[in-house]
């Protein structure tokens, strides 16, 4: 039974739901915000996210972890976006972590998995270089110089880049920008030299940055993978990463759809609830439906990752959440801010950290024009 | 799964490769599940087999012609029959709503005389609800039934009353207290479509076909015991029914048709062919093609969801609100979609000049327009999400 | 002022809503349907419209005109399109004229405009060859043979193919399909030798037919505009075609409109008229905005020829107001259906036939697809 | 034209050619259109030449500093000013809202106490209509005014009060008696917000911005000489002050700010490249563009058609009522469209990796969000339309 949740998920569930609303609600965000903090995030929250064992729930208990599957994961992140939680957890761990669990040598594993665990290792990965999602479309070169790699290039929109203690970057050791094959991961340190990371402020409050790289040298050991087959890796990584970010977004679509309707039965005009107003209640009648729908995609996509389903059935389910909760959270966050009227549009009110955080969402690990494209593609037509 | 199920899905294996006609596999009973005889001997057969085990009405007490299968049963019957492409041996409103209807609210008597008949395919039932100044407000009808002492006396008109012409019974709701609030002066009877007074005109829908009829009853004399329930609370009765026919309409378990869901993106390369890399070569009409599978992947996702969630824990979900408005909408668009691909060719009314595919989608993007309006318009639909789920206010 | 009718063009419009409505209601559409006419339009009533002028409007006096413009053309197109007339106005002023007035030589047009304007001519332009609008994809063929031309090639589509009493034939003398060069025009006799007219029976009850052409002769005075150029004045023929179809279904829309607005205020449900829910409220109020965009692009592209604008304005704004009104025209007579619920799903009430021209008209010389991408690369992008 | 007409065109522009700076050509005014002094001499000369005129309110009476201009001549002004790019000299409350208000219903002394100061510029007003309760239910606001005999004694809050903490008078609806029905107890004061008791607190919006307040009244003393209209009729003059507003706040004649119409273009070119053909590189991102300039367009043609009619006829025009449930949803979702089409480049915050030109998107992204909130919402427009236009019930 895929699509419910067991005993112990459901109590992950609850635990992280108290944790959220207790030790990270959105004030945290705000209050980050409106200080300027530096790390962007709550080094305490984090330390006590890595206590409760969230920074090991996928992998295996060999390499630290709780071996708790993607879907104990998930359920844990949907919280942390009902509270718009700015932590490591989906740079560190749904990326990061996820890329050398699935493209890491024991060793690596050996070595770094369980320091993601135990938070202490955090974690980012360099990949973007436009301002559009393109995986293959990497320009930043790493040529291969002795036993050692030596790469430049410039990376954008590096999520966490900023505080991340090594940076899995995305280089091309042969072919042109587009071919997938040719692209190589590797392992680099954030302060190593020639890497200047400049952190980018973004409508959502959360961590990005654009990092340069200037004749960074690495060593063969550094390389996550195959030299040439790093698209292998990747891909498989970025799947997770976009289901991952489509629990989160679930969450946050849920709280923000949530807030709406109790706003709706609470603000008076003409005399009465302007919940009482069909023109109003159709469209969140209409919205429940696609919330609903966001549930049902979001648990088969992460049942997909622990059932260990074929490369393109987790593909087609990862396309598939990262389309349809997108484009669901950016309609319920706009007619959360539109129902919510004036009110909405105050920085006094939380319900605009929606809205924001579906914007620059919904341009992480590709749109939703990127993956219906990529959907159907899957699918054959 | 116990060892009692498993014996059970065995035996039920043994009996239908025996059972099933092979040339019926994968297809619908010929005349559409209405009727006990059918027109072709296959049909008949399996029937006959279904019918013989009680699985024309599988979860019903075996006094009444079932097998009075448990949950786990009855779903592993499901399985078995989806596995084999078996087709469901009787379809109609009595097995779908009057039966169920009966179980919960009927009394012995009324059970006993009328659930064989519906198991076995006998009697053919219609539904007589809608009135043509009572549709979304269903409960303002204006038929009125008379108690004259042993019996009541029927007038009025039903609209909307789908098969009524080969029904030869009627469930149907009728006024016997105009002086109250309108939900409590509803009272819910059986009577035959053959009774003296009964007249049934066809009405031609915008595709050429008629499925629903007119019905008009001038003094009806309908007997006490046919009286379902109590007299005036016969709205409660009506509503439960409802929620039978809701499940019904919504396809519910079953999900979008295959036929339905693969034939779409057989439509777009025919009609838009494709491009070197194999896509739908019309950029736009690809676009909406892949939303529409997205959406009906999504909805059918979350129809097993609620399948499942209705499994583990019997608890009434969340998503069943959903599923007539979801279902219904989408596959209005879904035709509207298939309309835009075939450019001229989906808009033919007849003659050679089109296939019997693109003049059967003319007709079948008419019809997909009732899907929204009856049982339960659209926008019903959506006033009953906004009022039972999410609890806004009237 | 382009954007308002003068007083000739109002009085114009008033007389031709009275005539519309008293002499060819949607229940004589209705009746030839019922009746399996084999015109597929009323002869008489077709006289009477003759009578008015209608079919003289757009032409000079020179040639049996009235020229009054095809605002005045337009006007009394919108209101046939209220009561779905079926007559030739369409097919044979609008669309068969147009092209002589267009294309011909000065005889062409002395001698067969009156004859359009006494109602003695009808004409159907025979382009379409597939199932979606594509004016260059030609393949049908005519081949110089001495001073003759021998014309091979399947028509579908041909609006009123079935009754005119010339064709006027898009084939290809050069190049191949998708050229833009390369068509010539031809008129041609229906009863020609080597003419096949198979009436196609449409979802709207409106007249179309396949052709086939066989070997079929023409001299080389039937050639309209010159040989191989004949996408000047096919493109200029379709350009007016489309925008008096705009101005047809802008009529119908409205309508199709009014008639639902009515139907929300006289249908009781709830012990109140269904038009006092909000839901339908917002949804008809929505409706509003876009007819009254629909009337405004219409005049536009209709005093866009009269004006004579460029070419390529009038190809702008013919495609703005095909797609506008289009889309429009489809959305309202689809809510139509769906407000007036039940009985408008049943043949014996009118609403239904809206939502069927509609489908057939969206088909008509290019759909919504076809003028979107049209009007961007128009306007260079 | 008549030829007094068209003298009086002659003479503008030989006058504009002189008065207007060639550094304003095209240009706005520097500092928004409030207060008298401009912080720039262009700008100031310019004010001064229309002033000199009466072309800061061109069609108010001379006797107030206009130039008592008709209709044609309007007309004629606003054609060479649009022609020269000429910038309007003032604009704010004053000109749009208040002043057409107290020329229908201010008597003579308010006229010539107020009037001359909105036309010379000195006097910036602000607009006291929503309550934190009391927001598209406008008539349901409680700040109270008591009689005093000389004065009123005001009492309450408002707020998304524009430009509250730059104004130096503010035009207020009150409560004066609470015991009828909403609409019949509201009268319409002025006031100047450097009175005793008034205090005013800025609102930081989504976008970081804060363009409005809220404004508190402690015991703030009004003399009734400053009562516009009737006491307990201010809904009336209150009603016809938002006509003002509603056509100001939806551009009437102006149509779409070139500036924003051409740039979408251009963005989508310069972020999602352009194909072989010219045409832009991404389709679906290019089937929204033109969508979106096909609306655009269509409602520009109709603003003209609106324009064209009322300079025909004097009737109150069909279409004024969509204007500002149209242009506001347009100019929604043409910054959504702009910030898909620019990627992470269009959801950036501050800092420099983003153009100055990228910041500003995402702050006119969010800040478009109020235009379908602010001055009557979408759904009060809808509302409005249904009832006033359609006519549909209540």
């Amino acid at each position: 039974m895929p699509m419910i949740l067991n005993d112990e998920q459901n109590m992950l569930k609850d635990s992280a739901k108290d944790f959220c609303t207790n030790n990270a609600p959105i004030a945290q965000l705000r209050k980050l915000r409106d200080e300027d903090n530096a790390d962007g995030f709550d080094r305490d929250t984090w330390k006590q996210m890595v206590e409760l064992g969230w920074a090991g729930i996928p992998w295996k208990e060999d390499f630290g972890g709780l071996d708790f599957g993607y879907k104990g994961l998930g359920v844990v992140t949907e919280e942390t976006g009902r509270t718009l939680t700015a932590s490591p957890l989906y740079a560190t761990v749904w990326v990061g972590g996820t890329a050398i669990n699935v493209g890491g040598t024991d060793e690596q594993k050996s070595s770094l998995l369980p320091e993601v665990a135990g938070g202490s290792l955090l974690l980012a990965l360099a990949l973007e270089e436009g301002p559009r999602h393109n995986p293959y479309g990497i320009e930043t070169k790493a040529e291969a110089k002795g036993g050692d790699f030596v790469i430049n290039g410039k990376k954008t929109f590096v999520l966490d880049g900023n505080v991340a203690d090594k940076l899995i970057v995305v280089a091309r050791t042969s072919g042109k920008p587009g071919d997938r094959n040719g692209l190589t991961l590797f392992l680099v340190d954030r302060t190593a030299k020639g890497v200047e990371v400049t952190r980018t402020k973004m409508a959502d409050s959360r961590n990005a940055a654009n990092i340069s790289l200037s004749g960074v040298t690495v060593s063969k050991d550094d390389v996550l993978g195959d030299v040439d087959k790093g698209a292998d890796v990747l891909d498989a990584t970025l799947d997770v990463a976009r289901i991952g970010l489509a629990a989160e977004l679930l969450g946050s679509a849920q709280e923000a759809y949530e807030r709406t309707i109790e706003y709706l039965k609470e603000r008076v005009q003409f005399g009465v609830p302007i919940g009482s107003f069909q023109g109003l209640k159709h469209r969140a009648a209409d919205m429940f439906c696609e919330v609903e729908l966001c549930k049902s995609v979001v648990l088969d996509a992460l049942s997909a990752l622990d059932e260990g389903r074929s490369a393109e059935d987790i593909a087609k389910a990862a396309s598939l959440a990262k389309a349809k909760v997108g484009e669901t959270f950016t309609l319920v966050s706009r007619e959360a801010v539109q129902m919510h009227g004036g009110i909405g549009m105050t920085d006094e009110f939380d319900i605009g950290f929606f809205m924001k955080r579906a914007a620059v969402a919904e341009q992480t690990f590709g749109d939703l024009i990127f993956h219906r494209n990529r959907y159907g593609e899957l699918e054959g037509y | 799964m116990s060892d009692a199920v498993a014996d059970f899905r065995a035996d039920v294996e043994d009996w239908i490769s025996e059972a099933l006609p092979s040339a019926l596999q994968g297809r619908e009973m010929g005349p559409a599940g209405n009727g006990p005889k059918r027109t072709d001997s296959d049909s008949q057969k399996w029937f006959d087999a279904c019918y013989e085990r009680g699985f024309t009405v599988p979860n019903w007490p075996r006094a009444y012609g079932g097998a009075e299968l448990d949950k786990a049963r009855h779903q592993v019957l499901r399985e078995v029959f989806r596995a084999h492409g078996a087709p469901q041996p009787l379809g109609g409103m009595g097995v779908t709503m009057i039966g169920p209807t009966l179980l919960e609210h009927g009394n012995d008597e009324q059970k006993e005389r009328h659930l064989p008949k519906i198991a076995n395919g006998e009697i053919r039932w219609c539904q007589g609800y809608s009135e043509p100044s009572a549709g979304s407000d269903l409960a303002s009808l204006r038929t009125k039934a008379e108690d004259k002492g042993d019996f009541y006396l029927v007038n009025g008109q039903k609209i909307w009353t789908s098969g009524a012409q080969y029904a030869d019974w009627i469930f149907c709701l009728v006024r016997t207290n105009p002086d109250v609030p309108k939900h409590d002066g509803i009272s819910f009877l059986l009577f035959s479509m053959h009774d003296p007074g009964v007249s049934v005109k066809p009405i031609v829908l915008i595709n050429g076909t008629s499925p629903f009829c007119e019905v008009f009853f001038t003094d009806v004399k309908v007997p006490k015991r046919d009286l379902v329930g109590q007299e005036n609370k016969g709205w409660t009765v009506a509503k439960r029914l409802l929620q039978h026919e809701r499940s019904s309409l919504s396809g519910l378990g079953g999900g979008p048709r295959a036929d339905e869901q693969g034939s779409l993106v057989d439509v777009a390369r025919q009609y838009l062919g494709v491009d070197e890399q194999g896509r739908v070569a019309d950029p736009s009409l690809r676009r909406e093609l892949i939303d529409h599978q997205i959406r009906s992947r999504a909805f059918a996702l979350t129809q097993r969801r609620s399948h499942e969630e209705n499994q583990a824990g019997d608890v009434p979900t969340f998503a069943t609100s959903i599923f007539k408005y979801y279902s219904s909408e989408t596959r209005k668009r879904r035709y509207e979609l298939q309309l835009r691909m075939m450019g001229t060719q989906g808009v033919g009314w007849e003659g050679d000049s089109f296939s019997d595919d693109e003049l059967a989608l003319t007709r079948t993007w008419l019809r997909s327009k009732s899907g929204t309006i009856a049982g339960g318009s659209t926008e019903v639909q959506l006033n009953i999400i906004a009022k039972r789920v999410l609890g806004l206010p009237d």
